[in-house]
């Protein structure tokens, strides 16, 4: 048994270190001429059974399937955190208030006095409008910059690859040196179609989109909706004009510098209206601005050209992000 | 723990599609796929908070006239309409972040031809070394 | 008590400098109007930051006021809110921010492109208004808002400086950070579902009722895990700072002192805002949160030295050790007292006088030795430009806690701090040993500085610092004495402020 | 009505899994505006029409575009055009 029990111990200890299984009638060979060059020179006297060693055999396989396993237990780890988040999460969930219920704590005196008075307060009859553009509108505002700052930031880093592209097509041979330091993707190509029947739909449709659009930004302090979603809607018009006629046309009377120009205007009446109401609510000032009856279109103080400024930020920075994603330019 | 999941069924919905957006926007390798987890993470918590607005049979927040000429504005008619506004902010605030997140994939991707940031690293050391061996080889002639 | 104008400032500052980010991209390029734009708005916010900080602690009581945004009050509307360590905090982030531009101002004109340096204007004074907000708000909406205004700009301005690394970098840390504030709103929808308020006070006094009655406390404590994992990514607390030393290391050196001396504190800030005025420190010790703070920042600020160590890159070395500087404030924020809460704000007051000047400092050495970042490159570049050495070693100095200089205040003030506390043998224990690594790859940083190196110098063809580098390296010198000689005015101040917030 | 709302978050949680699991990234972005659209429906279920109506048009409209925009960029959309071209 002992001695069994050594043969495995030996078998296994030998073809860890890579010797292999000794034969019964081992011949040794013999010692090579010592002036071989070293590197011939066998690696221990069992060379002739010479397999890989574990560590060899390990990275051989390493390289075969390494990338193959790797990939597989990195989605079994994807899966297994996935699985312990949402596990944590429903655990959570399981002990918040019961859905629906009217009970809940956020149920509380804000939302009754939103409902209740914001009415009279903010003269709009659509309370999700009053709430974002008037209780709370610096959050709105600090929204608005977001948009501003995403708007820029795009700007920047594809405005300007387009412009260093070309130079790099104007000389060649500094594109050479770029190709052999960085090896670039496939060539980005700009499509432009002539489609009779794209060309068509768009001419019917765009002024109902664009008519829709204009219809929920105005309406916002009324209806669901308002300047974000109406903006979109907007800024879609636009797009698909640009896709209809090629960007050409649209540029005529739509590039970086209007782009620019509008937006930041439109911004800084934002800015300069939410920022007088502001200091006139903070300091208990009278503030000039009427509020108007409810359910009428003049209604609602600022809400209304507030949602105007918002629209078109919002109708020009998609449509810009359309455009530097498609043409690198405006 | 199961009762109370069916009676919160939109929030658990909701946190089990965030966890699932987590996990794509921490561990897929593809930048788009990155960015797609991003949006349905910040969906899924618009939903919660969504849900969480929402009172059994009441209406949506937007004043109902009465009969007389007037308007109904009783607390208990209308759905609370906070979450509404915050989810309105917080969609504009994903649909920015996403904006600027692809701008810099296609970049990264104009650079490397990779959409994967660490595949971008290695083929950016290679790229260092054969660059520092091509400079030491220059150096070499220029020596000899 | 607060005079109209005082009373204002704290929106005023966050709309002027949203005015001037509004208004940057209509300017003409000519003459750098857009930089002068910028940091002129910044000096004035912070003359007037200095003014109301004067005002809210001259009457020898701490005052502090809360500032209704639009006609609503508190739980209706937004509310800022501003007390002696916002005030305190506003200051030193635009003397902190204007140093940096100025002390950059050649550095910026060589990386960046003239289009993108107007954009990045714009984005410098984004990040301001955002780092502001987060001062003074006090509403935890209001403050995702502008955690994700402060997303962009930061990653934005890593991307300004052209090239694949900065690419490679910015989305990097914009995955890490989206990640972070996908946290933080799960964090607050959960606080809203519980709570009924997103204004800070309000939501104390209902989590206050919720402790008490012992409800919820399950989605409380996932919460509030919640809302510290997400601030903890985004201020490169160790284990989530894997996307700090890519962004810091390789953006430009005006971007690099901003991320790592301002960005960073504002989120550092914001926590500390949401354990004191949101939960309260109770609720913090009973959910256990101070202790996994604590043993985090332990961590960070062992291992944030350890990869300094292995670092050849100068700006990676001076970026791994924010992590280990993170993790300082961290241990201050985690012994969960006023003194430790006061040390962590000094702490973050040092930092962000100190990394901006190191920064600027080894971006003029490695200009003086020919744009090259490599420690060994920058042999003997102290004799050519003598202000840069200057502040590194200062900044070395000061990093290593060697009495006289700004870094040794807060480390004395961390230590005080933790001796009324059970844990003061591991705080000790790993304040030595974190100064004893700083020490070991600040000092061969600064060997290697002061080294004359004949045949090298001669090479160096780098022109003389401008006036606005000597001037702003100066004002970043007097800086770090006067917090180093007579920080214990400040220290109180600081303690005043803890305690009212 | 209650079997709606159990259908539409079925679908929500499917569609997610189908995002992260798909290998074609074009699939995915169709996916993830179905996703979407399902989403708009149900803010309208849940008494938020201002939601569903920005969600449509954003979630489902240019944040799509965007994708595809990107796609197109890099060449993951099929090369019809560039034959045609």
């Amino acid at each position: 048994m002992n001695e069994e029990l050594k043969a495995i111990w030996r078998s296994l200890f030998d073809w860890v270190m890579g010797n292999g299984p000794r034969p019964e009638n081992e011949v040794i060979p013999p010692e090579p001429p010592p002036d071989l060059p070293f590197t011939l020179k066998p690696k221990d006297k069992y060379s002739r059974f010479h397999e890989a060693t574990l560590k060899e055999r390990y990275s051989q396989w390493v390289e075969i399937h390494g990338l193959h396993i790797f990939s597989i237990v990195y989605s079994g780890l994807s899966v297994l955190t996935c699985v312990v988040v949402v596990s944590l999460l429903l655990a959570t969930v399981a002990e918040l208030p019961p859905f629906g219920d009217e009970k809940n704590p956020a149920n509380n005196e804000v939302i009754r006095r939103y409902v209740e008075h914001g009415g009279h307060e903010t003269g709009a009859q659509n309370i999700v409008a009053g709430l974002i553009l008037d209780y709370r509108a610096f959050d709105t505002f600090g929204e608005s910059a977001v948009l501003f700052t995403a708007a820029v930031s795009v700007l920047m880093i594809l405005g300007a690859s387009r412009r260093n592209k070309q130079d790099n097509e104007l000389s060649p041979n500094v594109n050479e040196d770029g190709k052999n330091f960085l090896q670039r993707g496939p060539p980005i190509k700009t499509f432009r179609k002539d489609d009779a029947i794209l060309r068509g739909v768009a001419t019917l449709s765009i002024p109902v989109i664009l008519m829709m659009g204009c219809v929920v930004v105005i309406n916002g302090h009324l209806s669901p909706g308002g300047g974000f979603s109406g903006g979109a809607i907007l800024s879609t018009a636009l797009i698909l004009a640009a896709n209809a006629y090629g960007f050409e046309r649209v540029h005529d009377f739509f590039n970086e510098r209007t782009f620019i120009v509008s937006s930041s205007t439109a911004l800084m009446i934002y800015a300069l209206s939410k920022g007088y109401s502001f200091f006139t609510g903070a300091n208990h000032l009278h503030s000039i601005i009427p509020k108007g009856t409810i359910g009428n279109i003049l209604s609602g103080g600022l809400i209304l050209p507030l949602n105007i400024c918002v629209g078109l930020i919002v109708a020009g920075t998609l449509y810009g992000f359309y455009a530097l994603f498609s043409e690198g330019d405006m | 723990m199961l009762e109370k999941l069916l009676l919160n069924h939109y929030e658990a919905a909701a946190v089990i599609l965030s966890g699932i957006g987590l996990t794509n926007l921490l561990l897929q390798r593809n930048l788009i796929k990155k960015i797609i987890g991003l949006n349905i993470m910040d969906t899924a918590v618009y939903l919660f908070l969504a849900a969480k607005g929402y009172v059994a049979g009441r209406a949506a927040p937007i004043l109902l006239e009465n009969g007389s000429g007037g308007w109904v504005t009783s607390s208990s008619v209308y759905v609370n309409p906070v979450p509404a506004g915050l989810v309105l902010t917080g969609i504009v605030v994903s649909v920015s972040v996403t904006a600027f997140a692809l701008a810099l994939t296609l970049k990264l991707y104009e650079s490397y031809g990779t959409l994967n940031i660490d595949e971008a690293l290695l083929r950016m050391t290679e790229q260092q070394e054969e660059l520092e061996a091509k400079v030491d080889e220059a150096e070499e002639g220029i020596l000899s | 008590m607060i005079n109209m104008f005082a009373y204002n400032i704290p929106f005023v500052s966050i709309f002027m400098l949203m005015i001037a980010a509004i208004i940057t991209p209509l300017l003409p390029k000519r003459n750098r109007l857009p930089e002068k734009l910028s940091c002129y708005v910044i000096g004035i916010i912070a003359i007037l930051s200095a003014y109301l900080l004067y005002v809210l602690t001259s009457s020898g009581q701490s005052l502090s006021f809360n500032f209704p945004m639009g006609h609503f009050p508190a739980p209706w509307g937004n509310e800022l809110r501003a007390g002696p360590l916002e005030a305190v905090l506003a200051l030193v982030f635009c003397i902190a921010m204007l140093l940096s531009l100025t002390g950059n101002f050649s550095s910026t004109a060589e990386d960046i492109a003239p289009n993108r340096r107007q954009i990045f204007c714009v984005l410098v004074n984004l990040l301001t208004a955002s780092l502001l907000a987060l001062t003074y708000t006090n509403d935890l909406f209001t403050a995702y808002v502008f955690i994700e205004i402060n997303t962009i700009a930061a990653c934005a301005i890593v991307a300004v400086k052209e090239g694949p690394e900065t690419v490679r970098a910015a989305l990097r840390y914009l995955v890490m950070s989206l990640v972070g504030s996908g946290l933080v709103m799960i964090a607050i929808c959960l606080l809203y579902d519980l709570t009924g308020h997103l204004l800070m006070q309000n939501m104390h006094g209902a989590i206050q009722v919720l402790v008490t009655t012992k409800s919820y406390m399950m989605p409380l404590t996932v919460s509030l895990a919640l809302i510290t994992a997400g601030l903890a990514i985004k201020s490169a607390l160790y284990p989530f700072a894997s996307w700090l030393p890519d962004a810091h290391g390789s953006s430009t050196n005006a971007s690099s002192a901003i991320l790592s001396g301002l960005v960073l504190k504002g989120h550092i800030f914001t926590i500390i805002k949401i354990f004191y005025r949101v939960f309260g420190l109770e609720v913090i010790h009973l959910l256990r949160m101070d202790t996994v703070i604590f043993i985090l920042g332990l961590l960070a600020m062992i291992m944030g030295s350890v990869h300094a160590l292995k670092q050849t890159n100068v700006k990676r070395m001076i970026a791994w050790s924010s992590v280990a500087q993170v993790g300082y404030i961290f241990l201050g924020v985690g012994l969960n007292t006023t003194a430790g809460v006061a040390a962590a704000c000094l702490h973050i007051i040092v930092h962000a006088c100190i990394k901006p000047m190191l920064f600027t400092a080894a971006g003029g050495l490695s200009n003086a030795a020919g744009h090259k970042k490599g420690l060994h490159a920058l042999m003997g570049t102290f004799y050519v430009n003598r202000w840069a050495g200057m502040g590194l070693i200062v900044g070395a100095f000061s990093m290593m806690g060697i009495p006289g200089f700004a870094g040794f205040a807060s480390k004395l003030s961390l230590m005080m701090a933790s001796f009324d506390h059970s844990v003061v043998v591991w705080s000790l224990a790993a304040l030595a040993i974190s100064s004893v690594l700083n020490a070991l790859y600040y000092v061969p940083a600064v060997i290697v500085v002061l080294t004359h190196n004949k045949d090298a110098q001669k090479n160096f063809t780098a022109p003389a610092p401008t006036r606005s580098y000597k001037i702003s390296m100066f004002i970043f010198l007097a800086l770090n004495f006067y917090l180093g000689l007579f920080c214990m005015p400040l220290l109180r101040l600081i303690t005043r402020g803890v305690n009212v917030l | 009505m209650i079997v709606i709302e159990w259908l539409l978050l079925i679908f929500l949680i499917v569609c997610a899994i189908a995002v992260s699991i798909s290998k074609n990234l074009l699939n995915s972005v169709i996916i993830f505006m179905s996703y979407s659209l399902v989403m708009a429906v149900i803010w309208v279920l849940l008494r938020s029409p201002d939601l569903a109506i920005t969600e449509a048009a954003v979630g489902a409209g240019v944040t799509s575009v965007l994708f595809f925009l990107a796609l197109r960029k890099i060449g993951q959309m099929g090369h019809k055009e560039d034959e045609e071209k």
